[in-house]
């Protein structure tokens, strides 16, 4: 497992080539990307991603031994920025690999859905003069009740 | 008892300020925002609504009714927004 | 949407890194791979996967081409191989884009539950002296209730 | 009417051929099955449970009651192994 909190951009390609490379008791490696959207209307700028430092790392861990204790992994990787970025910038990358396809799946999705609502990062949307404090989805926090 | 509080995003913004040290006798979360709030405008403001609000007490999620024994940082943020 | 039936190996990096590349509606973007597991016993020295030419592309058209009807997708990408692996080789991959995380970990899963049981590709097993084609199971079918 | 046929995986093996040009009058799929199961031990033994098998009719994945009124290309294969 390895859980990566930095403000610099990561090399998707080769974390994702790196991740469960050599082992051949994985059938299943899956990886999320999470992308900055120009927004709805297409005129957000940049975005500023605060988090809170020590927590953070703390919450991932968390989520990520979770994952581990409910699934059947042979590994999984976090990585999430903070920062300034802009619009198709990568935020950040989960991966999991498992013998078979569900396990994958199912941790993939446990673990974004608890990053989002769980480990301690704001989003703040930047256009023109004006700014916004990205707003937590119902649907989001709704989205825990199925694990 | 002296406690590290830290603020962040618009809950930072609207206090002022990302943390600062102050010394309490609140038991809990909820006896803690009381006092803050009824320190200033700008605390009252910021923690009108605290079902808007999270709080993490040594780093890990909690809640307002949570006891404030043995804890050294609090911090109080809205829902988190990562991913 | 891209669709490729290919025998050689193909390069799961740059097709990653290009797959959605340069679009910044498009927020969540999800990687599956399918690698060649040792076996369970880890005796398992080579697979070979036949496949029926011409049926195939049009299976796996049709299945992205449901996948794209029933969620909101940015971009498909379906690559699977025939003929001969072994253990730690790729045999496919499938890549999904969406605006938000749900519709594209939807549709890999789909993407996945049918490539598996409506695509026509038969495995075969070699161990020393002996083979065996790998049979279909019961749960990869109940897979397809879901949807 | 011709129908080019083909077979795959253990069904191609046992057989022991991967396709062939044959002239049927049957009228489904079902009744091309017999036709083949009585000609030949190895038809009938790669046919002696069809609840194991598939069919696809030009290319389409179909079932052993289907007409094969205006088919040309008929194959038979287990379930399919693939991802």
């Amino acid at each position: 497992m390895r859980i990566v909190v930095q403000e610099q951009p990561f090399d998707f390609a080769a974390e994702a080539t790196a991740f469960a490379k050599g082992r051949t008791d994985l059938g299943a490696v899956i990886t999320f990307q999470g992308i900055v959207r120009a927004g709805d209307t297409g005129d957000m700028e940049r975005m500023v991603i605060e988090h809170y430092p020590g927590m953070t790392e703390k919450a991932l861990q968390k989520i990520a031994d979770e994952a581990l204790t409910r699934w059947n992994l042979g590994d999984v990787l976090v990585i999430h920025r903070y920062g300034e970025m802009r619009a198709g910038d990568q935020i950040m990358m989960v991966a999991t690999a498992s013998r078979h396809r569900k396990d994958a799946f199912e941790a993939a999705e446990y673990l974004m859905d608890y990053l989002k609502s769980r480990a301690p990062f704001w989003k703040k949307e930047y256009a023109g003069e004006g700014s916004a404090w990205v707003a937590a989805k119902d649907e989001d926090e709704d989205a825990l009740s199925r694990w | 008892m002296a406690l590290e509080i830290l603020y962040f995003a618009w809950v930072r913004e609207r206090i002022g300020l990302p943390k600062e040290r102050i010394d309490t006798n609140a038991r809990t979360v909820a006896e803690l925002v009381e006092e803050l709030k009824a320190r200033e405008e700008r605390y009252a403001v910021a923690f009108a609504d605290i079902s808007a609000l999270r709080v993490a007490l040594d780093q890990d999620l909690s809640d307002f009714s949570a006891s404030l024994e043995g804890v050294r940082e609090v911090a109080f943020f809205p829902p988190m927004t990562g991913g």
